[in-house]
């Protein structure tokens, strides 16, 4: 077991606890960064995927994990993001601006949003961003003039310093971009963790009259962190929507908010790694499904699909699985692997047993 | 006169509305969870009822096999608490919701292997029956529903009230361990419950299926539903059907007199408008915390 | 001019008036403690100060401020700090986290610099940290600094409620019953730690407290309340003697 | 003397890795009242609920009227007889006072007696007889302690575990607790396992006592021993010489460390 | 090289809904695909190369269908689509299709993207809803005399491209359009919506809703003894179970659409072949989409097989471009051409008569 003096401040503001943990991120790092070359075009297509995902997880774990705050509705910020940064390019902004100001709009729109979403709690916020989220769907169809309505838009390849960025034409340009922005964000919300204002959002998380109590102000925290929440699920989306080149008013439904809370959760809420491995195992797991059909078809002989939507059942499954096995959610049991091999061979059997825990209700505030 | 027959066709469709957020209401407010496949229990319940009744599968009477498929929604609904809920039991209330979500996909999918993807409708002896009140006309079906969603709500309102086990209830929801330090067996009071919750579900689904059609994608309705009881005031009994009254009441007349196109967004413009206004709900079950 | 002043101030629940028509003033520098038996609305009185109450009428003034005018985070940025009764952590926090969430309102950096960890952040960052170790030092809490506050039994809880109270730097503190659940040994400490953080720290503490002990030991001035109305005000001695506070409060023996 | 109708022995319990309880044993006699003594942390409250089922002991055994019932459902220990006043209140916050109490009685089915221990605990705490419609949420945290207090005697216990049931309580009230404790005991034969910081008034009240500290028992006795003690006097009594004390903090370091 | 051809393996993709909204329609048409592939297959398959057909589940969701065309393009590397789900979906997967020059052909949707240009590549087998609409609207104007002509519609591409069609009919028949209603797939009361066209006046009101949906629209008229309104589906509900809803409470209800129903044609040769080859693998019967896609699976069959052992996916093309033939089992008239790449151009007008679907007109 490694154990880590503590000689200086600046141990617990760096945000690696020593220089092990840095050099393994880094590794990582050089890793993602060579991806094209290592991996081919549907691979790195997916891992485009899962990170477009982890960003998008990003956004609502700011809100959710470490606010407090669930929404059901994050769909509507992805469109929000998607739409604005096409409408922008279309007007001819180029797009290293369109971009950033795409998530800077839908950021605004989520403040504006939590305005009147502040006084709500649990699963009344819940619910009424879930009913912003199936609102979205009638709004685009209802602003056809910028939205283009029910026939949707389509947005080509983008130029970015002179490189044309082409989800099918150069992937591996749109995967550095999309890796570009998960890593930006990822420092961004690191940062936010080590200073005042992400410690205030934690704060309303888990008291609101303490809170409130330190100097706190509760709505002002619920509404910075609505708007940097949305911000980012906003840069994802307009990932989203260059990754699909197409979308409508059928895209970001109402599933797909429900899949976003689905992955933070999984992941582990309050997390930036949770974010990570959520977005793993909603954006992998079911082409990993889908490709290991092929080999159980292989084995089983018959190549036709005899049960539809198996997949989808076998899914569900899984997820209720990884929730009866580690509520906590992946990166809550990666930390007790962790210590397992830390503590090596000191550890107890049952150690990681989970001790009955009892619930208080949440109806009050 | 028109204005009265929207009335009381809003009022039957509410009352379905209402049925489905009892259920909602049941499980949360004996246990603080959601459990957003209320909605696909109630379609489960729907093509049990079917399985058992109609004449292309197992053709029972209509009467028996109700009986026997409230009964078998019950057992189901304990067997769910009892082998996948109960794992969770003392988890974070996320964790709960995400775990019904997926429960959902499960038994959409089990549905569909099952009865198929397309509608079916469930015989039954009231089919095409009608009441007549001079111009109003009000399906048999529409009657046996509210007549339905009236008893239980008042019956599960008394039983929460009067009853030890129903205090029991609200008590192990409010706090587990205290409810535990008072020797209430809260999980078997959950599992209860939660069978109370599939019986419920399972006459929702099969006045449902009686009054239109099922398919497997009609636990989607239960997000309708769930904003019903959150209008309600979630945590309410009388709120779930107030709240579910409102919003069926709401949907005939948006569709008779706002323009098409915004139409069919009232019901959720109403409820982002109600939670505004009142942050949690009519019939409000949340309390400023004493410190 | 008082510290802090609560003039005619009445509060109802429903039908039950919890504080009914009470003044007090609380002067600079003094240690002034409210007693009274359970439910004559002390922690009240510390909520009508934290704003999280209306009161129905009256005026309370800190610092010539009208608090009357602010908002509850308003209140700690004049410089009011509290403890709760039943201890409101952030649980899923370590010790060293609660402390800085007491720094916010010395807060000076915008959110720009603080995704960008500029050098101002960081440089306000280093200045919390040494503040909020001298307190953890000062209250003997090095065991706990990393761990959660779930985990913690509840006599160190009560600790860290005072330590983040102090990380606020107030010009008033808030105790609420501070010695409940504490041990003698661990109640003596605590009296030593208030008597240092008025002597030392110059701050002014008002608290409620049921132990006796600790109250005459610390306290310049005593209230004594019941349902909602002042029974007696002076020194411990003087409180402890009058027969209206023995009678509701003290009982024979004590 | 005669079997002790609860006996702890080695229990040990834990919070995920973290040892809390380090093998403790005790016994407790019918008709007695034993209490454990011990700072903070040193896992009285986790021993507590290790008994009453709501934590599970990793190791040992717990034998209450000669039955082992380690790490059963709590609500088959409540069945039992043994009823738990846990630290902290925990009352059910949106229920009445009225329906906290019932909840209190809900083993017990001779409703006759439930409305005979209602009408005693309102006799203890008239407070609660006059706000038997408020919410309990709503009550001063004091006010609260009585209704744990009141809602653990409706439960008809043989065996009492009490957490602290001071805590929050005005000084008479505390005497007044401390009588009824007493009469409950004398007059009904409620044994009882008591956890106080008020040390001297747990002793006096007490027959025996344990001493626990970092999860350990490091002391016992009878309660008029443990309070000849020196150290109990030093550390659990107050009993010290003021002149040391009033220049700067120091303290004595305990003898059995 | 050709992508997805080898000696011995034609791989074709597609990108369809198993579990989502549509699951009613794409689940059996996948069964009946695989079912005609199969026997293909049995039989030595085509110029001596099997059939792979993979399909893709994306549950009606956009980012799932992304990532199933992700797959089959660029893992499986297939060689053209086939009954591609969703019109959304498909026009997202022309991106990807048109430079490569893979077709798409028999999209399960009728929208009239489905033949966007570049057409080259993409074959559609029926008419669009646009046309549907539009003939079953003129048809029942000129027929029943309607003067009104109303629309219910779900706000898609799909409902607006039913009201278009409508608005179209009406146009041609020379009668007016009254008025429309917009609703959201969880809706499940709709006396308000009836009760508005009431008062519109409309006597010929077109669906474009989820299949529960209509027949509830339809029960509920008859209810409100709105008799003489008549109700005109797509082929989105031109399902056999609407037909045989109990109580007979879908009797008169019409229907436009691109092909016949099968049941109602139970007896005849080739649907009677058919039901009794896909109940023999599947032990249960097959529903109007199962024939759509085995009807889909044999024509792509017969294209290749005219593509001639070369096979490209310009020689496929060219091959499609030939096909023209009656097809017995769905009962209507396949032929492309160059600048045709829509299969069956008639539109038939069916209504729902004693549980059973009659054709009543064709155009
Ligand atoms: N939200 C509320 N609704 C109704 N009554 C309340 C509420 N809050 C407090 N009360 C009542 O007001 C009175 C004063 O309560 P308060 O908490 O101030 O008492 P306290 O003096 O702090 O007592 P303790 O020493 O027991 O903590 C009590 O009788 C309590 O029941
Ligand atoms: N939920 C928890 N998770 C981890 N550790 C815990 C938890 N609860 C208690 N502990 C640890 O167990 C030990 C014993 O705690 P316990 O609450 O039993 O002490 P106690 O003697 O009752 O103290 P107090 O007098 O303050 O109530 C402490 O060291 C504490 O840190
Ligand atoms: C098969 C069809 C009903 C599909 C649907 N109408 C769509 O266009 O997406
Ligand atoms: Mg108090
Ligand atoms: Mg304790």
């Amino acid at each position: 077991m490694r154990i880590v003096f503590k000689t200086d401040y600046m141990q617990d503001i760096r945000p690696w606890k020593d220089g092990h943990q840095l050099s393994l991120y880094l590794i990582l790092l050089a890793l993602v960064v060579v991806a094209p070359w290592i991996l081919n075009d549907f691979y790195l297509g997916e891992l485009t995927n899962v990170l477009i995902w982890a960003i998008a997880g990003l956004g609502l774990m700011i809100l959710t994990g470490h606010t407090g705050q669930a929404s059901l509705g994050h769909a509507a910020f992805l469109a929000m993001g998607c739409y604005a940064n096409v409408i922008l390019l279309e007007q001819g902004v180029p797009f290293v601006l369109a971009f950033p100001l795409a998530g800077l709009i839908t950021g605004i729109v989520g403040a504006l949003v939590a305005l009147p979403a502040m006084r709500l709690h649990g699963i009344y916020l819940a619910i009424f961003t879930m009913a912003l989220s199936i609102l979205v769907d009638d709004i685009i169809v209802l602003t056809e003039p910028w939205s283009g309505g029910v026939s949707g838009k389509y947005v080509g390849p983008v130029s970015l310093f002179g490189l044309e960025i082409d989800r099918w034409g150069t992937p591996w340009a749109f995967y550095w971009l999309v890796l570009g922005v998960t890593v930006a964000v990822t420092l961004g919300y690191i940062n936010l963790l080590r200073s005042p204002m992400g410690r205030s959002f934690i704060a309303v998380r888990d008291s609101e009259v303490s809170a409130q109590a330190m100097g706190v102000d509760v709505a002002r925290t619920k509404t910075m962190s609505f708007g940097l929440s949305c911000m980012v699920t906003g840069w994802a989306g307009a990932l989203m929507g260059l990754y699909a080149t197409v979308f409508n008013n059928e895209t970001f439904t109402v599933i797909i908010s429900i899949q976003l809370l689905m992955m933070i959760v999984i992941g582990g809420l309050g997390s930036i790694h949770g974010a990570f491995l959520g977005a793993v195992v909603i954006g992998f797991l079911p082409q990993f499904l889908s490709i290991s059909k092929e080999y159980v078809g292989m084995v089983f002989g018959g190549s036709s699909v005899a049960i539809p939507g198996l997949e989808v059942g076998v899914f569900g499954l899984i997820l209720i699985a990884f929730i009866l096995f580690e509520p906590m959610g992946l990166y809550g049991r990666w930390l007790k692997i962790r210590t397992w091999f830390e503590l090596f061979p000191f550890y107890r059997k049952d150690m990681f047993k989970r001790q009955k825990s009892y619930l208080k209700t949440e109806r009050l505030r | 006169m028109d204005t009265l027959q929207l009335l009381i066709s809003g009022l039957a469709n509410g009352c379905v509305y209402g049925l489905i957020a009892l259920g909602f209401v049941l499980i949360y407010k004996a246990t603080e969870a959601v459990n957003f496949a209320q909605g696909d229990l109630m379609m489960l319940g729907a093509f049990i009822a079917i399985g058992l009744t109609n004449a292309e599968y197992m053709g029972l009477p209509f009467l028996p096999s109700v009986i026997l498929s409230i009964g078998i929604m019950g057992v189901i609904g304990y067997l769910l608490d009892r082998f996948v809920i109960r794992l969770m039991f003392g988890q974070s209330q996320v964790a709960v919701v995400i775990l019904t979500i997926a429960l959902g996909f499960v038994i959409r999918f089990v549905a569909g292997l099952i009865w198929g993807h397309e509608p079916h409708a469930l015989e039954n002896p009231m089919a095409g029956g009608e009441v007549r009140l001079g111009d109003l006309v009000l399906g048999m079906e529409d009657v046996a529903v509210i007549v339905v969603t009236l008893l239980l709500t008042f019956g599960l309102f008394a039983f929460f009230a009067r009853t030890k086990l129903g205090l029991a209830m609200q008590g192990a929801s409010q706090n587990q361990l205290a409810a535990y330090y008072m020797g209430i067996p809260v999980k078997r009071v959950q599992g209860l419950v939660w069978a109370l919750a599939g019986a419920v579900a399972a006459i929702a689904g099969i006045l449902f299926a009686a009054k239109g059609s099922v398919d497997p994608s009609t636990g989607l309705l239960g997000i309708k539903a769930f904003a019903a009881a959150v209008i309600g005031g979630f945590g309410s009994l009388p709120g779930a059907l107030v709240g579910g009254l409102i919003v069926g009441v709401m949907e005939p007349f948006a569709a008779r007199y706002i323009a098409a196109g915004y139409s069919q967004i009232a019901p959720y413009a109403l409820l982002v408008a109600m939670l505004i206004f009142r942050p949690s709900g009519i019939f409000s079950q949340t309390r400023v915390k004493k410190v | 001019m008082s510290l802090l002043e609560f003039e005619n101030v009445t509060l109802k629940f429903g039908g039950l008036t919890a504080v009914n028509d009470l003044s007090f003033e609380v002067e600079e520098g003094e240690v002034f403690a409210i007693v009274g038996p359970n439910g004559a609305g002390k922690s009240t009185v510390f909520n009508l100060i934290s704003r999280f109450y209306d009161p129905y009428a009256g005026r309370i003034r800190f610092d010539g401020h009208d608090l009357l005018q602010v908002k509850p985070s308003g209140v700690a940025a004049y410089g009011v700090a509290r403890t709760f009764q039943n201890i409101e952590l952030f649980d899923h926090a370590t010790v060293l986290d609660n402390l800085l969430v007491g720094r916010h309102r010395h807060r000076r950096t915008s959110l720009l610099s603080e995704l960008f960890f500029t050098p101002s952040v960081k440089k306000q960052e280093l200045q919390n940290r040494h503040v909020v170790e001298e307190i953890i030092d000062f209250l003997d809490l090095q065991p706990y600094r990393d761990k959660m506050i779930a985990g913690l039994p509840y006599g160190v809880r009560k600790v860290v409620e005072v330590a983040r109270a102090l990380a606020t730097e107030p010009k008033l503190l808030l105790l609420d019953e501070p010695a409940s659940g504490l041990s003698v040994e661990e109640t003596t400490d605590m009296r030593w730690w208030i008597d240092d953080i008025r002597r030392q720290m110059g701050i002014t503490v008002l608290m409620v407290e049921h132990d006796m002990g600790l109250v005459s030991g610390v306290s310049d001035r005593v209230l004594a309340m019941a349902d909602g109305a002042k029974l007696a005000l002076g020194t411990p001695a003087e409180v402890q003697s009058d027969p209206a506070v023995i009678e509701a409060y003290l009982g024979r023996a004590a | 003397m005669s079997d002790a109708l609860l006996k702890v022995r080695n229990i040990e319990s834990f919070y995920g890795p973290i040892m809390a309880i380090r093998g403790v044993s005790l016994d407790v006699h019918q008709g007695q009242i034993v209490s454990i003594l011990g700072a903070n942390g040193a896992g009285k409250t986790t021993l507590m609920k290790t008994i009453s089922g709501v934590m599970d002991p990793e190791k040992g055994q717990i034998i209450f009227a000669d039955q082992e019932i380690q790490g059963q459902e709590p609500h088959k220990i409540v069945q039992a007889g043994i009823v738990h006043v846990p630290e902290g209140r925990e009352v059910f916050p949106l229920l009445t006072v009225d329906e906290n109490l019932s909840l209190g009685a809900y083993t017990d089915i001779d409703r006759a007696r439930v409305e005979r221990h209602r009408e005693l605990v309102f006799n203890y705490f008239p407070i609660l007889k006059e706000r038997r419609n408020q919410e309990a949420g709503t009550l001063s945290g004091g006010q609260q302690q009585m209704l744990a207090i009141g809602r653990g005697l409706m439960g008809n216990p043989r065996i009492m575990l009490l957490d602290e049931p001071s805590l929050g309580l005005s000084p008479l009230l505390v005497q007044e607790i401390f009588g009824i404790l007493r009469r409950l005991n004398e007059e009904e034969g409620v044994t009882m396992l008591l956890v106080e910081q008020n040390a001297s008034a747990a002793l006096e009240l007490a027959h025996h006592g344990y001493v626990m500290e970092v999860g350990r028992i490091v002391m016992d006795g009878s309660a008029e021993d443990l309070m000849k003690s020196e150290d109990i006097q030093n550390f659990y009594l107050g009993v010290q010489e003021q002149g040391v004390r009033e220049t700067r903090r120091w303290k004595r370091k305990k003898t059995w460390r | 090289e050709v992508q997805g051809v080898t000696d011995t393996e034609i791989r074709i993709g597609s990108v369809n809904d198993l579990s989502g909204i549509f699951a009613a329609v794409g689940a059996p048409a996948t069964k009946g695909a695989n079912l005609y592939f199969d026997k293909v297959n049995a039989a030595g398959g085509v110029h001596g190369r099997k059939i792979t057909f993979i399909t893709e589940d994306h549950s009606y969701q956009m980012p799932k269908a992304m990532q199933g065309f992700n797959k089959l393009l660029n893992r499986d590397k297939v060689f053209m689509f086939m009954q591609n789900l969703g019109t959304p979906m498909n026009i997202a997967g022309f991106k990807l299709m048109d430079p490569k020059g893979i077709p798409n052909v028999a999209p399960l949707s009728a929208a009239r993207q489905m033949l966007q240009e570049p057409m080259h590549n993409k074959f559609t087998s029926f008419a669009s809803y646009y046309d549907m609409a539009r003939v079953g609207t003129k048809y029942l104007a000129n027929e029943f005399g309607g003067k009104e002509a109303c629309t219910m519609y779900l706000p898609t591409d799909f409902g607006k491209e039913v009201l278009e069609g409508t608005k179209a009919g009406a146009e041609e028949a020379g009668i007016t359009f009254a008025a429309e209603t917009t609703h959201k797939p969880d809706e499940s009361d709709f006396v308000g919506s009836l009760s508005k066209l009431k008062d519109a006046g409309c006597d010929i009101v077109s669906l474009a809703v989820g299949v529960r949906q209509a027949i509830t629209i339809v029960g509920t008229a008859k209810k409100m003894g709105l008799n003489d309104m008549k109700f005109l589906g797509t082929s989105a509900s031109f399902l056999t179970v609407v037909a045989k809803v109990p109580g007979g409470v879908t009797e008169g209800f019409y229907a436009a659409a691109s092909w016949q129903d099968l049941w109602a044609r139970a007896d005849e040769p080739a649907p009677k072949a058919f039901i009794a080859e896909y109940k023999a693998a599947y032990g249960e019967d097959p529903v109007g989409f199962s024939m759509l896609g085995y009807a889909a699976a044999s024509m792509v069959v017969k294209a290749l097989e005219a593509a001639g052992p070369d096979l490209t996916q310009e020689s496929f093309i060219k091959a499609m471009e030939t096909l023209d033939y009656t097809d017995d089992l769905v009962g209507n008239h396949i032929d492309y051409g160059p600048n045709d790449h829509q299969g069956a151009d008639k539109v038939y007008v069916q209504v729902v008569e004693n549980g059973n679907w009659k054709k009543l007109y064709e155009e």
